[in-house]
């Protein structure tokens, strides 16, 4: 809990899965893991947690090379693709487990989990068996347990998978204070889990990393075939003023979890498809218009991805080749961006 | 969950249990009921168990002692040879126990390799009841290690690979994770040796000898009863059958509380 | 072992088992010193003394055995105290009217004897070679127990052993009277007992219970009432 | 993937292993390698060891046949008295092998229970090879029941019930999930009533007793050797030795290849 | 194949795990089973499957009443929360399983295997062992082999979780045919599924049905909170002319995963967040101005949902607090309901 958060530094081959990868996190950072099935994302954690032995190359934590150090030493925690829940043992002793094992007494152990079970809300379950749990609580018990390990490096893979969707926003809230100050890979399928959790994003596709950099670019501009399919989104960042954000451009929209501060940073995301392009600003329930350039126009199969500059914020709308040439949009042309306020959700940024 | 078992799978199980069964239910016909008390109450009988019951505790705690690390070790680690090591701690089983008690008086008794050495520490084992809790140890310890060693290979290495990225130990792991996995597999080695120790006879006999009190196990009693009391014999059989069931339940009570 | 706690440890043939029990208890009653019995097969017993088993006292059912001992200078001059005669043992009834030892050698007759590398089974072969019959057992069994058991079972139809141990099993074997025909000398054992030499020289308690056995007119009694032959 | 064993672990398992293999190098010190060859050569040597691999090999096949049914009826289902069924069919385990042959002689000798059945038949057991594959499969089969069960009561049932719901009846589930799953299991258990049978001596001189070519097995071979020639003993032992660890090394090969 | 599909009827209580319920399943149709983690989803799937004993109550399917039936008799096939793939088969001997217990030859099950694994798009690890496979691999052959048992009821407990955003539409579209002419329940925590897969729905909750009805009554006008959640979906039925989808109402909108034959009948899908409303018929780039009258307002929170009707079709709308109080909004008043047609989704309906 006291050290301070080291940084990670990754460079190595596992040859026969074909996953060749270099990779940096930065203390106290947050890293998002996405790629198809298949990429090589457990692969990479599993090389870091020291279960999967690479062919060349290692992993350095702060200033630790961790060859040869073994699992139990490198202080990093992995939560696995499977909840593999100790099956001897019940949901708080699981959640127990680390910090017995770090030294902490029976029944102080025992408080700390059932700490952790509360947060991601199975406090009730916590004398149940493995067994007598459903598929989306064992996921959370899971979830506990490795938070509960209170490492140095957090190795998380897909800890939202099997989860409900009313649970989701719920794990995402008690997740962040936990990643915060902490160095964490999160490997994970969702782009609002990326969005709300990491600070940045490296995209895996086929064994080798296709793309990274903060969230935000490679979620607002992705350059890999894979991030383009699940991104694309408009960001726009500034401090929340009770109804907007406000930074370079005003967004109205609504705090997507959290209540927020007033005067907090936010950053306000919509999708390109909630953007409506009109000439004229238009009379209606829509709460934001924003003048913009056209700057390019991007086919996109039957639709066009239209880029435009708002106050030197890049913002994209999606339309259908209809509406284009119906407009007759061309880079250099002024238009309105409309944007619902209900379409843009803010998100708290620490 | 249920799942069903083949129909067919029945007739080959029942036979088996009646293989198994009909020699033991002759045995108890051919019991004396009216002379049974007496038989099985005569102080040499009572010495005879009494000396088996402790020896047999002493050398399954022996096996469970060295056992269980030598299962680990052969289940979780991999060395050059390690096929080999494994077939020579298996030997005993295959090894008629006389061989047994002839190799461990090879090794222990006054003429033995270590015989020199242990006189000058002034150690005598031959024939002592150290000795028949080694003879049963020697051929018991197998029966541990195979248990043991099946059971960490069936329930694998994944919960011990999770507890380790949890932070926990060597040790800790050991103790917390593979132990209790293993349980079952570990208290059925245990009563394997256990029963196996409680049955010894022929490396007991030729290592330790047949002194009353001393080394005169109950199968040696039984053995030597045959000659002169054949009665005696199938009655001080029927108390070991007893003793060995008494075992085998309460262990196997204890796993299904698990 | 025997000396230091003032108790004496025998060594003893299974055939034997009978009579030195009740010698045994005489014996203490004498010299009121403990006495530990142990007994087995002979060459059992021989192996074990020489391995260092705790015998102060050695008796067997043949001097081959006991030459083993005497050869590693192990035990003093070995007295000879008792004879013992092999005997057909058949099944109370006598279902397959074994009347002779030469009709050990009908064809479909379950015999079983003791094999030759035992006393008794030595015995048993010099016999059916002075007597000129071809044995064809159905087993060669490691001890006179086990020749005994099968006969007592009924699984064996008629089986050599010590007259010693048809006595001592009663009703549940008959005796074939007679048996031996003029071959009596060759199914014969002498059974020798001595002191084992033990770090030293052998036990005064040691040598006075051999001389107990082999001179005390009560002892030898007790052998002979078990069937022994005593001189 | 790896995690470490404590350190501490490996002084037990070395202990372990050193009190198993003293007395085996022990006795092969003593072995009078210059006669060895004509020894272990001898026409009843040879026909021992051929008696004893067949027997052996029969009696392993009997506990295939009849010991994984049981098996599976033990750990797959339940019934009233099962505890106790499981206790009595471990029992050849505790039984000094010498009662097991009493018990065998009781059921299925001339006088036994079984006998004048048998006899109308036209079956005669004692005294004949068959009855030593009798005795060797009564000693052995415990071991193969209580392998397998362990096996199939860690392998768990998951597998299985996901076989019934794509359709599979209950003999497909059997033959091509729970066998392939319990494999490891299976082939230790082989191996061990393997070994078990071709070192039972107790049994098989008390229910078969001893004729040779037909029911002299090595172990006898060598306990008679013993009093004349104990060069010869230990050298046949030696032999059993060798044929042991040669069946055991290719079963776990063969386990290693799956 | 050649059955008809029957019917399930499910009336039946585990009383352990406090599940309580009733459902029935017309032939050939699928049933959606929505709700949190642990509300008992699972447990009905094991109820039907044999796999848990009800306390009380039982399942019949077609004329067959199943108690006492043993599982692989009843014809049914799961495919369970983990994927549990036989380790000791190869990925094709896997799914060549159920074929091979039905009792088709060696060959030809493997050659069956390896279709449905290329429709899960996984035909390139045929031979691996499940060990060698990644998370998303390893359900993806799950799913093969559970379709490949060729059921006459199927049983699909998530079956898209661990799945990647890229493969997920294509799995979707593998299924559907299957599902098209067979009695299916299906286990979901997302929506999409049970709107694409789905003829009806069932919310669960606490181990009881909350609702049901069809998809598109329960995901446009959830009354359970749970499904209050995760829908509220407009739904525009009608026929695929091209562009649009032509009904009562006309509404242009993106064919969802395939290509659609015009004529073909579909169903236009946008949520509530994505329309605007108007006072006047604006001019830009939203493809769909629908006049429509309000009926009703709702709040939510910080906003309101606002409920409308046009051309006899429900729509929703849902707008902040601001916008309501600016254009005036009560019902009986007219409006322009204003939505992009990048915004809608048009999925075929079979
Ligand atoms: N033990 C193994 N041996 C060989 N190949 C393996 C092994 N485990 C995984 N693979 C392969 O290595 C590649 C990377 O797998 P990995 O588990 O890292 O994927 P992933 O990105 O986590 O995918 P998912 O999203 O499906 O979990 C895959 O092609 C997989 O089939
Ligand atoms: N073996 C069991 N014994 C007792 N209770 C159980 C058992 N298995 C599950 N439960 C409980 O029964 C309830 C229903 O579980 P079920 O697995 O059906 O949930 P689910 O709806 O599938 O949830 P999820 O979305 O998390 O998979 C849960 O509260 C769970 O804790
Ligand atoms: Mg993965
Ligand atoms: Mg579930």
């Amino acid at each position: 809990m006291s050290h301070p958060a080291p940084a990670l530094t990754y460079d190595a081959t596992v040859a026969d899965r074909d996953v060749e990868v270099r990779l940096e996190v930065a203390a106290g950072e947050t890293l998002a893991l996405l790629g198809p099935n298949g990429a090589g994302k457990s692969t990479i954690l599993g090389v870091i947690a020291g279960l999967v032995r690479p062919s060349t190359g290692g992993v350095t934590l702060g200033e630790r090379p961790l060859a040869g150090v073994p699992p139990h030493d490198r202080r990093i925690a992995l939560l696995a693709q499977e909840p593999l829940l100790f099956p001897h043992l019940s949901a708080v002793d699981n959640v127990a487990f680390a910090p017995r094992a770090r030294g902490a007494a029976r029944r102080v152990a025992r408080e700390q989990a059932r700490d952790w079970l509360a947060q991601v809300g199975v406090a009730d379950l916590a004398e149940r068996r493995p067994h007598e749990l459903s598929g989306g609580q064992a996921q959370r018990v899971a979830v506990a347990r490795a938070l509960a390990a209170e490492p140095e490096l957090l190795l998380l893979d897909e800890p939202m998978a099997a989860l409900d969707v009313a649970v989701a926003p719920a794990l995402r809230q008690a997740l962040r204070p936990v990643l915060a100050d902490r160095t964490t890979l999160l490997v994970t399928h969702d782009v609002l889990d990326a969005l709300l959790l990491a600070d940045r994003v490296a995209v895996v596709e086929a064994g080798r990393v296709v793309e990274t950099g903060t969230t935000r670019e490679v979620l607002s501009r992705p350059r890999s075939g894979f991030a383009a399919r699940i991104a694309g989104l408009n960001l726009v960042a500034g401090r929340w003023d009770g109804t907007a954000v406000v930074g370079e451009l005003t967004v109205q929209g609504l705090p997507a979890d959290e209540p927020l501060a007033p005067g907090s940073r936010a950053v306000a995301v919509f999708s390109p498809q909630s953007v409506s392009v009109f000439a004229e600003p238009p009379a209606g329930s829509p709460r934001n218009a924003l003048p913009a350039t056209v700057t390019e126009l991007e086919p996109l199969g039957d639709r066009f991805r239209v880029r435009t500059v708002a106050a030197g914020v890049p913002l994209d709308a999606e339309v259908t080749a209809a509406a284009v040439a119906e407009l007759g949009l061309a880079p250099g042309l002024a238009v309105n961006l409309i944007v619902k306020a209900t379409e843009v959700s803010v998100h708290g940024v620490s | 969950m249920t799942t069903a078992l083949p129909r067919w799978l029945y007739i080959p199980a029942l036979l088996g249990a009646a293989f198994v069964l009909l020699p033991l239910v002759a045995m108890v016909t051919r019991v004396d009921w009216v002379a049974f008390p007496a038989l099985v109450t005569s102080p040499s009988a009572r010495d005879a168990l009494w000396l088996s019951l402790r020896t047999s505790t002493a050398s399954t705690l022996l096996c469970v002692l060295l056992g269980v690390p030598m299962a680990t070790v052969l289940a979780r680690t991999r060395f050059r040879g390690q096929a080999l090591v494994r077939a020579l701690v298996l030997l005993p089983l295959v090894l008629p126990p006389v061989v047994g008690g002839i190799a461990l008086l090879a090794a222990f008794g006054r003429r033995g390799m270590l015989g020199a050495t242990l006189e000058v520490l002034g150690l005598e084992i031959a024939f002592t009841t150290a000795a028949v809790v080694l003879a049963q140890a020697f051929v018991a310890l197998p029966f541990l290690v195979v248990s043991v060693e099946g059971a960490l290979r069936t329930a694998g290495r994944r919960y011990e690979v999770v507890a380790a990225t949890l932070g926990a130990a060597p040790t800790t792991v050991f103790r917390r994770v593979t132990l209790p996995l293993v349980l079952p597999g570990l208290l059925s080695g245990t009563v394997l040796a256990f029963a196996r120790s409680l049955g010894e006879f022929g490396a007991t006999i030729t290592f330790a000898g047949s002194l009353p009190g001393t080394t005169t196990t109950l199968p040696i009693q039984i053995y030597l009863e045959r000659v002169t009391d054949p009665d005696a014999a199938v009655a001080l059989s029927l108390v070991l059958v007893v003793v060995a069931l008494i075992v085998i339940g309460t262990a196997r009570h204890g796993r299904g509380a698990l | 072992a025997g000396d230091e706690d003032g108790a004496l440890t025998v060594f003893a043939a299974a055939s034997l088992t009978g009579p030195f029990t009740g010698l045994a208890t005489d014996f203490e009653a004498a010299h009121g010193v403990e006495v530990r019995l142990s007994f087995g097969g002979s060459a059992d017993l021989v192996e074990q003394v020489k391995e260092g088993a705790p015998a102060d006292v050695i008796a067997t059912a043949d001097t081959a055995t006991m030459s083993g001992l005497v050869d590693d200078g192990l035990v003093a001059a070995p007295v000879p105290f008792a004879t013992n005669v092999v005997a057909i043992a058949v099944p109370p009834g006598n279902p397959a009217e074994v009347t002779s030892f030469g009709d050990l050698a009908r064809p479909g007759l379950r015999l079983v004897v003791c094999a030759e590398p035992v006393p008794c089974g030595a015995a048993t072969a010099r016999v059916a070679d002075e007597l000129g019959v071809t044995l064809s057992p159905v087993s060669e069994e490691q001890s006179v127990a086990d020749v005994l058991g099968k006969v007592v079972t009924g699984e064996a139809d008629a089986g050599v052993v010590y007259s010693t141990d048809i006595e001592a099993a009663g009703t549940k074997v008959d005796a074939v009277a007679a048996s031996l025909g003029p071959a009596v000398a060759e199914g014969t054992n002498t059974y020798p007992i001595a002191a084992v030499v033990r770090r030293g020289p052998a036990g005064r308690l040691a040598g006075e219970f051999v001389d107990f056995v082999a001179h005390d007119a009560a002892a030898r009694e007790v052998l002979a009432a078990a069937g022994f032959g005593v001189a």
